[in-house]
């Protein structure tokens, strides 16, 4: 019963605050928090409890010889999803505490409650679900609920531009995911994770039992079944490019910033864009068998990381660096499981999902401090008007930074690094710059908005934010730091990885990348009015934004154009009002052989008679 | 002269209606239209007559059947002149003629 | 007898609108007992009867009761439905129910108008039921008269054009349809020859039609309800005659009406021709395909909500066709329920069109905007709906659309297994595999047009001009209301209806509902 | 009755039928119909059908030509006036008349049953009575109608000969 409760719990709180209770802004808050910190509690139980699954007979048909169908509804309770339900009714419930101060006096503050909470039973869906369709409809769910908090605030049309782009990504990447999803189904029959192990050792026995028959064929069978493999893999991973923002369907996710900051850390960043990286570890018994597959994770991964931390270098608004650097974490962790170090990916994502909260909340704080105002330029020097804000903040910098030894970002960047190391050097080596930019961004935020004198009234006159708003930073705070160390590590039963790294120092290289990142970021940053360096290239995000927008154009707009044409003025124009006006036509034409003459009538009716008779007689 | 046969009797017939048939084709005066109508009618009965005779019933008599239909032509015939005639002098009175070549209100 | 008192219902209701009798409550009143009765017959359905593996007969079809009317030709209005028939009478009455309500104020004592929608409830369920070729064709002609009087003497725009179109487009279909029912009737060897489909099916297994031309009856079937349904490229029809229509008639004809060519196709010609269906299948994705990319790229570029609504109706159609495609149990039961789901979802969405262009007088998308300030219910009701349309998931379209996919898909999963035998290295994909990766681009491009028209209405900055909107009263609501919740009843639970139609499909129901029943 | 009375009455009867179609004046025209209908009654007493011949000069003869000389004379109809003769309808009948005999010429020529001689009857004639019996009991519902059809002619006669038509 209890991960059922787990799931439910936020919908029905999501219900009961649009059915009854939208009109109470204060009571529908309590509503939601209460289903969190119910599902919370629920999800420490479970942790401490031992594995189960469970399900119901949600879909089902089996009739054709070979061809079933089988969709339960059924959850899963193991290591990973133990774990990932502890980080998201974890960080879940102190947005949402956060939300009660930050959301306080908006609006529309009932609909957001209720927004998060649908947001909070699709990601414990997919967290939960046990087979590929579940996870695919919790998948599509935290689409949605994703695209009614960034569009909250649907007034501003930048908020609904914004949310619009992201569903409609994210639509992009699940075309790939449910194609996946088909081709898995149609090899082996069923969608259930725990039976698709079983299906591709049969699949591989019978080409192996073929191998001692008839060897050409078998060879053949098997190139088919490794392509058919990585087709699908693929494809799955189409659903996690959308998700977790990857290269090239990532432009969504730092216009999502748009969203009310709060959702930006629990939503975009800390748990839904994770969602991609938690499906492919899900999954990732099939990768083996699809290696080139494999390959294009790995690198798509790294080329998102490193890209995003350059864009990262050059954004002014606090969120949008946050985005940027989320994306490059997110590329990270895709790049892991590429590795076929899923452990790392995993240990990388427990531990962002804390600390990019973390920064989020406390970027939050300082937004409200600053009476909304998020360009860094135009703050400055808050480090005494909002204190728990900075030394907050600071962990959370130097947990996304990795300071050695001592954050838990150091300890779960270092097992992708070691992972990359022993697999490939080149990726080994993007990763390792991006450590480095990583650290000199985040110097770069940290100087702008704390340091030097204040550079706008705003920030002149900011202030503290209210209890409810910086006791999660505080708790937040706690685990960032200590949650790589390797006893917490083994209490979850992280695989913080030991793969083989060669002779590289893989710590030593990290912990340098780290000094010269924060080294440039001081020398370059400190005591700065204005940003020195301006590269557009980078400010203007290598242009994808317009590379997109000319794309969309010329493909997709030209095609409804010249469709919608064609469809009005040729099957509509010609074809249909052809053919009336052939009949028109006919008519006007015909008529003038209506002479009105009986005499010429029977004339004709006669020629036609006679005629008719010798074609018969003939 | 060789006995008369049901050829002859549907030749003579045919001259009858082609006679007909040409008349209604080709003079203007509806009345005269009418007769040819009338010869055309009077020879499908003559063919329907000759038929009748040549076709013996089993007991040997003529088939009756095509005299009764005849009776119904001849019938139907009458109360078309009728009619017809009627509606010639309707069609007189509001258009001064009887020449078919200038009622010619249907056309377009 | 039931079946024949939920025809003479609506009916009944008709006639006394027509006589002046509170037009509104009557209808209001007969729709309900309609929908109520349907709900009652649905609830006695008993599934496990039916032999999902046999010929249908009167252990599938239940409540049969029968009235001959030309025995010696085996013409007779006998009725009887299975658990397909049974969701669309009620699909019938739920849909009639609301459009009633909407209708607008002005034409509260308008008794003709609301005696045309219930002519077309009528018509609906009368064809839904009906267990007769010819009295099944004649319903669902009866159902179409009052949809061209509705929109010719009520519409909007150009109606008496988008009448004249509709009417000859529509008649012309029909006119096809006939001629294939007629041919399929004489196909049947002249001993066996009637009307009465239970015995056409039994005769059909037994193999009466095995020297007929299968794929040609088929065809010409298909281009008749084709027509009706709006296959492409017949679909023209659709967008302009539904920006026409007067709202109740919109949701009643996309909603049920245009049903009734799926209804017939599932009916009639998929088990009485499955050679035919077999032969012709490439032929049909061909022309899905336009229906899901063309008509959908087509709706991507209008500029108005009315005609984008009419073309989105339209292209969904490509997926119910998609199921049909597939030949298998599975993708055929997604295109029942899609029936469903579709007809209700379609009807939400017109319902609250109407309502947009009654209380704003346009539906253009750029002199609207940022309406859910003024609107709440309104755009949280469009939202919904929306979602509904354009598949997501916990709505019944998106249940629908997955066995349509699963089912086109699976059919040739086991090909999946055979191609592996050819060579090289590229995978070539059958042309209803090709059809359901169109489908899901499909998705794609739903989402793009009706996200691109919910942002243009309902977000984004209100213009002056729409200032003083309101939403509709309190009580005027529940029609919209009603329809997301039988949306999203069947969305979480499909097994709600797809237990009961699944027999109908050649599926045992699910073991554990039997439990339950 | 001899071949000789046969081709007579025929050749009367044709000779007749073409003066009522290329005579001017309707007067003649009616009267050689007149003619033209004796012919053809002639003939039908020749195939033993007395009650026909005689019906058919008893309405046509009588009955029907009295009709059209009345209208003639009512109408007081001229003889029509020369006109230039339009080449086409002339060229179209006789393309049509000459066509249908020479179909109606092949057709009887391969017809054997046409033939022989006209059968011998077993006993004497009773035509009005066989077709009386005929009239009353098999076609007695066709009968009904033929004189409701009178009337209704009649009727519609009335009708249509009042001065104000709509």
């Amino acid at each position: 019963m209890l991960p059922w409760l787990v799931l439910l719990a936020p919908l029905v709180a999501a219900g009961v605050i649009l059915l009854v209770t939208r009109g109470s802004r204060a009571l529908s808050a309590w509503i939601s928090v209460g289903a969190v910190a119910v599902s919370f509690v629920a999800s420490v139980a479970l942790f401490l409890g031992p594995d189960l699954r469970s399900s119901v007979d949600w879909l089902r048909f089996d009739v054709l010889e070979g061809i079933s169908l089988a969709v339960p509804f059924g959850v899963t309770v193991d290591s990973l999803s133990k774990t990932m339900l502890l980080v998201v009714t974890g960080v879940g419930l102190l947005v949402h505490v956060y939300s009660l101060g930050y959301m306080h006096g908006d609006r529309g503050e009932a609909r957001y409650f209720a927004c998060l909470s649908l947001f909070m039973f699709s990601m414990l869906g997919i967290v939960l679900a046990d087979n590929f369709v579940m996870m695919f409809i919790f998948w599509e769910l935290v689409g949605a609920s994703s695209y009614l908090l960034i569009g909250h605030w649907f007034e501003r049309p930048s908020a609904a531009e914004a949310s619009k782009k992201a569903f409609l990504m994210n639509r992009i990447g699940d075309f790939g995911f449910m194609f996946g999803i088909l081709l898995i189904w149609g090899m082996f029959g069923t969608v259930v994770f725990a039976d698709l192990p079983g299906g591709i050792e049969r699949l591989i026995g019978g080409v192996d039992a073929m191998r001692l028959t008839d060897p050409v064929q078998a060879a053949t069978l098997s190139k088919r079944l490794t392509s058919f493999l990585t087709l699908a893999v693929l494809g799955i991973f189409c659903g996690a490019v959308g998700k977790s923002a990857q290269m090239p369907l990532h432009t969504w996710l730092p216009d999502a910033m748009e969203g009310p900051t709060p959702v930006s850390a629990l939503i975009h960043a800390a748990t839904m864009v994770a969602a991609g990286v938690y499906m492919l570890v899900r999954v990732s018994f099939l990768l083996p068998f699809a290696p080139s597959a494999m390959t294009v994770i790995a690198w798509v991964g790294i080329i998102t990381a490193f890209v995003a931390a350059l864009m990262a270098v050059q954004q002014d608004d606090i969120k949008r660096v946050l985005a940027y650097s989320t994306l490059s974490q997110l590329g990270y962790m895709v790049s892991a499981v590429g590795l076929a170090a899923s452990g790392a990916a995993m240990f990388h994502l427990f531990t962002h999902a804390f600390f990019k909260a973390l920064l989020f909340l406390a970027a939050g704080s300082i937004i409200h401090g600053m009476h909304h105002e998020q360009d860094i330029w135009q703050m400055g020097g808050l480090k005494n008007k909002q204190v728990i804000t900075f030394f907050t903040f600071l962990v959370g910098a130097l947990a996304l930074a990795g300071l050695p030894y001592l954050t838990s970002g150091f300890y779960s960047k270092d097992a992708i690094l070691y992972a990359a190391a022993g697999k490939s050097i080149p990726i080994f080596v993007l990763g390792l710059i991006t450590a480095f930019l990583t650290a000199f961004y985040m110097t770069r935020l940290f100087l702008a908005v704390f340091f030097g004198k204040p550079r706008s009234e705003k920030a002149k006159t900011a202030h503290e934010s209210p209890l409810v708003m910086w006791l999660p930073l505080v708790i937040l705070a706690v685990p960032s730091v200590i949650f790589g160390f390797p006893f917490i590590t083994s209490a979850f039963q992280l695989d913080a990885g030991h793969h083989e790294a060669g002779a590289i120092p893989v710590p030593m290289l990290a912990a340098l990348a780290f000094l010269l990142g924060v080294g440039n970021g001081l020398w370059i940053y400190a005591r700065r009015e204005h940003d020195p360096i301006r590269i557009s290239l980078l400010a203007r995000k290598f242009y994808f934004d317009e590379i997109y927008a000319g794309l969309v154009r010329v493909t997709q707009d030209l095609a409804a154009r010249i469709a919608g044409f064609l469809d009005r003025y040729l099957i509509d124009g010609l074809l249909v009002r052809g053919a009336s006006a052939l009949t028109f036509g006919a008519g006007f034409v015909l008529r003038f052989f209506q002479v009105g003459s009986a005499q010429s009538y029977a004339m004709v009716f006669a020629l036609g008679a006679v005629l008719l008779l010798w074609v018969a007689l003939r | 002269m060789s006995a008369i046969t049901l050829n002859d009797y549907l030749l003579v017939s045919g001259i009858l209606f082609a006679v007909g048939l040409f008349g209604v084709l080709v003079r203007r005066n509806i009345i005269v239209i009418y007769m040819c109508l009338e010869i055309m009618l009077n020879a499908a009965n003559l063919a329907l007559v000759a038929f009748s005779r040549f076709h013996v019933a089993p007991d040997g008599m003529p088939d009756y059947h095509g005299q009764a239909l005849v009776f119904f032509i001849i019938t139907v015939a009458a109360a078309e002149v009728a009619v017809g005639l009627a509606i010639i002098v309707a069609l007189y009175r509001t258009r001064q003629t009887t020449q078919i070549d200038e009622i010619n209100k249907l056309q377009y | 007898m039931a079946l024949y008192l939920l025809i003479l219902l609506p009916l009944l209701g008709a006639v006394l609108a027509l006589l002046g009798v509170a037009p509104r409550k009557v209808s209001l009143l007969a729709s309900l007992a309609t929908l109520g009765l349907g709900l009652v017959l649905l609830l006695g359905y008993n599934p496990r009867l039916a032999d999902p593996l046999s010929a249908p007969s009167a252990a599938q079809f239940q409540y049969v009761a029968d009235l001959p009317v030309v025995p010696s030709i085996g013409l007779g209005l006998k009725v009887g439905v299975d658990g397909l028939g049974l969701m669309m009478v009620v699909l019938a009455g739920l849909v009639s129910l609301c459009a009633v309500q909407v209708a607008p104020a002005e034409r509260e004592e308008d008794g003709a108008y609301f005696a045309c929608l219930l002519f077309i409830t009528a018509g609906c369920v009368g064809a839904f039921v009906s267990l007769d070729l010819f009295f099944f064709y004649a319903f669902h002609e009866l159902a179409l008269i009052p949809t061209f009087l509705l929109i010719g003497i009520w519409g909007h725009g150009e109606r008496v054009a988008a009448a004249w179109k509709i009417t000859i487009y529509l008649a012309l279909g029909s006119f096809i349809l006939l001629i294939g029912l007629l041919w399929l009737y004489l196909s049947f060897p002249a001993e066996v020859r009637t009307f009465d489909l239970l015995k056409l099916y039994q005769f059909a297994e037994r193999g009466a039609l095995e020297g007929a031309p299968q794929k040609e009856i088929f065809l010409v079937l298909l281009a008749g309800f084709g027509v009706l349904i709006s296959l492409f490229p017949f679909h023209t029809w659709a967008p302009q005659g539904y920006a026409a229509a007067p709202t109740p008639a919109a949701m009643l004809h996309a909603g049920v009406l245009k049903k009734f060519g799926l209804f017939g196709l599932l009916r009639v010609a998929y088990p009485l021709l499955p050679e035919g269906a077999r032969e012709a299948t490439g032929i049909l994705v061909v022309l899905l395909i336009g229906n899901l990319l063309w008509v959908g790229l087509a709706a991507i570029a209008q500029r108005s909500l009315d005609s984008l609504l009419g073309y989105s109706s339209v292209m969904h159609m490509g997926y119910a066709f998609l199921g049909l495609a597939s030949l298998s149990p599975i993708g055929q039961s997604g295109t029942a329920l899609l029936l469903f789901a579709h007809g209700l979802s379609v009807a939400a969405l017109f319902a609250i069109m109407g309502e947009v262009r009654d209380r704003t007088g346009t539906t253009r998308l750029d002199e609207l905007g940022g309406l859910a300030q003024r609107m709440p219910f309104l755009s949280v009701c469009f939202g919904f709906a929306m979602f509904a349309s354009i598949g997501l998931p916990g709505f019944a379209n998106f249940v629908s659309e997955l066995l349509v996919f699963f089912g086109a898909f699976g059919v040739d999963g086991v090909h999946v297994g055979k191609r592996m035998a050819g060579d090289g290295l590229w995978i070539i994909f059958s042309p209803l595999q090709v059809g359901v990766i169109a489908g899901l681009w499909g998705v794609v491009i739903s989402a793009v047009y009706m996200l691109r028209a919910y942002r243009r209405i309902f977000w984004g900055v209100l213009p002056d001009a729409l200032r003083e909107q309101t939403d509709p009263p309190l009580a005027a609501r529940w029609p919209y209301a009603l329809l997301i919740v039988g949306l999203m009843a069947i969305g979480f639970w499909p097994r709600l209806l797809l237990d009961v139609i699944k027999p109908g499909l050649g599926v045992q129901p699910t073991p554990a509902a039997q439990a339950g029943r | 009755m001899s071949p000789a009375l046969f081709w007579f009455f025929s050749l009367m009867m044709i000779a007749f039928a073409i003066l009522v179609v290329v005579k001017r004046n309707p007067v003649a025209s009616a009267l050689s119909l007149v003619v033209s209908f004796i012919g053809l009654a002639a003939l039908f007493v020749s195939l033993d059908a007395y009650f026909i011949g005689t019906i058919q000069i008893l309405v046509y003869a009588g009955a029907v030509m009295v009709l059209f000389l009345f209208i003639i004379m009512l109408l007081d109809l001229k003889a029509e006036e020369k006109r230039v003769v339009t080449a086409a309808p002339l060229i179209g009948g006789i393309v049509v008349g000459f066509t249908f005999l020479t179909l109606l010429i092949r057709v009887l020529a391969g017809n054997a049953n046409g033939k022989l001689p006209m059968p011998a009857l077993p006993g004497p004639v009773d035509d009005v009575k066989r077709v009386g019996e005929l009239l009353f009991s098999q076609y007695n519902l066709p009968l009904q109608i033929i004189g409701t059809l009178l009337l209704v002619a009649t009727v519609g006669v009335v009708v249509l000969s009042k001065r104000e038509l709509k």
